[in-house]
């Protein structure tokens, strides 16, 4: 097996410019490329120690480890210490990842984001030259007067639900200041499966029971994307059956 | 840089500008001084109109820029008949909502509060007269700040902006209290 | 209509049009057929680069748009009204990368590929209007696919999904060979 350079210098880190890597595999295909070793056969004890390294010194610097990094160190480490156990000798040819071998799924992985990324320098590329060609933007010409009529969100506006969401926070907010509810992180993503999880079950929903259980600004404003996203996305469907009536929101049939 | 040359760069810079372009713009990308521009310009225009074209240059509000020819604007009238998509995306009427609210309003603002980034939905509505620039901001960088336009009220059908729906105030002036962009 | 009078409407609505007029399009409107229209656009394309002018005809995402030509690119980038989106982050291009290949994909498809969370990069693909919903995957919790737009073309100067390169064992549209739906 070929040793890799061991490089020390804490200078190393400096050029490897922090946070710099897109993500774990990121980082790790930069190690196996910096130390020009075989992505077949990966020292994975080194390769371990520089990534975990790499970790401690974006702590150092209180740069934040992503959750994703994290993962991908105890990946490593469990390759490694998997490597560490016996197996029973198989005489194979050294440079070539062996059936069982616990890095042949990374080894996978690190293959398949190689393409990725090759594809991404070429998009890069394109967008470079595509640049430089600039297309009208400007100008008095009569098609753009098309889009002279209001567009709607389902047959609601979007001046609707911002009226009729300011509406329900003036309901809301007395309740939500007396509240020391500690405050708890919503993913808009999170909120947007849980309205279409309620809208499995019933078919609709008024705008005012999906905030009713919230009980925190966070939860009303980060459900308020949530729905925006939703309609954006054409999966909900927001009605009003009478002018100033109630809001309702349905499941996007079609 | 030749005759030519200027003339053509000329053209490509007043076509791909998203508003008029004055003569001061125009002398300062080129280099050239106002009354050389302003023979460049004739000289551009004259071209349009003698050749058979379909589009010629105009002057409006103190600048210049492209318009099609008169004489083909049931042409016109035909491309618009021709469906093709072009409503605005939820995300460029958000990002217009914010700023209808709270005008004038920065870009970095706006980002703030729609927690991504914004150049392209600023571009859609700048291109569409949405929105224009409404000055800049004191302060460091002396960011640009824009504001609905005629046209905006024309679109949503408002006869002016205090019909647009009251808003709880702190609704748009929040800071987004969640961090929407963890990648 | 006369041979140069039809050139100058071909200008005229591919000009006023904000995105890519096709042949198709083009022969409605001007009542003549594809071949005609074709050699028309042709004619008109190469007086365009023949001439030393400063905007081109450029076949782009299934139709013909007017654009600067790439030269004068330094003179445009000067000019502050022209409104023009960031260059794309490099997350957000791996991320449009695994999308443009294996469209339709799953948010969680992508993360597997990726190794991280994407929810910012989708965001803003989306915003940019790159990427747009594609439907919904059949399995537990139906997630959301994504698949490119015809905007996604015009933004990387495409005419369509097959000018993208070929790579080793990737194939357009090909359906992911493992589940890689673990969440």
């Amino acid at each position: 097996m070929r040793k890799i350079k061991r490089r020390t210098d804490k200078q190393t880190s400096y050029q490897v410019k922090l946070a710099v890597f897109t993500g774990p595999l990121d980082l790790l295909l930069h190690l196996i490329e910096r130390a020009e070793i075989d992505i077949y056969n990966i020292p994975i004890v080194e390769i371990t120690d520089q990534f975990l390294a790499y970790l401690q010194t974006m702590e150092f610097f209180d740069l934040h480890v992503a959750a994703d990094f994290l993962l991908m160190a105890a990946t490593l480490m469990q390759i490694k210490a998997r490597m560490l156990l016996p197996r029973p000798v198989v005489e194979t040819d050294a440079e070539t990842v062996e059936e069982d071998d616990p890095r042949l799924e990374l080894v996978e992985r690190l293959l398949e984001y190689k393409k990725v990324k090759e594809v991404a320098s070429r998009l890069q590329e394109w967008e470079t030259e595509a640049r430089r060609f600039f297309p009208r933007t400007g100008g008095y010409f009569p098609d753009q007067e098309t889009a002279a009529t209001a567009e709607t969100a389902g047959q609601v506006t979007l001046w609707d639900l911002v009226q009729a969401f300011s509406a329900l926070l003036e309901s809301l907010l007395p309740r939500l200041e007396l509240e020391g509810i500690p405050e708890e992180e919503y993913s808009i993503q999170g909120l947007m499966e849980k309205i279409m999880n309620g809208l499995a079950r019933e078919s609709r929903v008024s705008f005012r029971t999906l905030f009713s259980g919230l009980t925190s600004r966070k939860a009303v404003v980060a459900s308020f994307l949530a729905l925006l996203e939703l309609i954006r996305m054409r999966k909900v469907l927001v009605q009003q059956e009478m002018t100033f009536g109630e809001i309702v929101i349905a499941r996007w049939e079609g | 840089m030749n005759w030519s040359k200027a003339k053509a760069v000329l053209e490509a810079v007043i076509f791909a500008s998203s508003e008029p372009v004055t003569v001061k713009e125009l002398s300062i990308i080129l280099a050239l001084n106002y009354e050389t521009v302003e023979r460049l310009l004739a000289e551009l225009k004259e071209e349009y109109l003698d050749q058979q074209r379909g589009i010629q240059i105009k002057e409006v509000a103190g600048g210049f820029q492209f318009v099609t020819k008169p004489e083909y604007a049931d042409y016109l009238e035909k491309l618009k008949k021709v469906p093709r998509p072009s409503p605005l995306s939820q995300a460029a009427l958000e990002t217009l909502a914010i700023i209808a609210y709270r005008q004038p309003i920065t870009r970095a603002e706006i980002e703030t509060i729609r927690g991504v980034r914004v150049d392209s939905s600023l571009a859609t509505l700048l291109e569409r007269g949405l929105i224009e620039e409404a000055g800049r901001k004191d302060g460091p960088g002396r960011p640009i700040l824009y504001g609905t336009t005629k046209k905006f009220l024309k679109y949503f059908g408002l006869k002016s902006l205090d019909e647009l729906p009251i808003v709880d105030d702190w609704v748009l002036n929040q800071q987004l209290p969640i961090d929407l962009t963890a990648d």
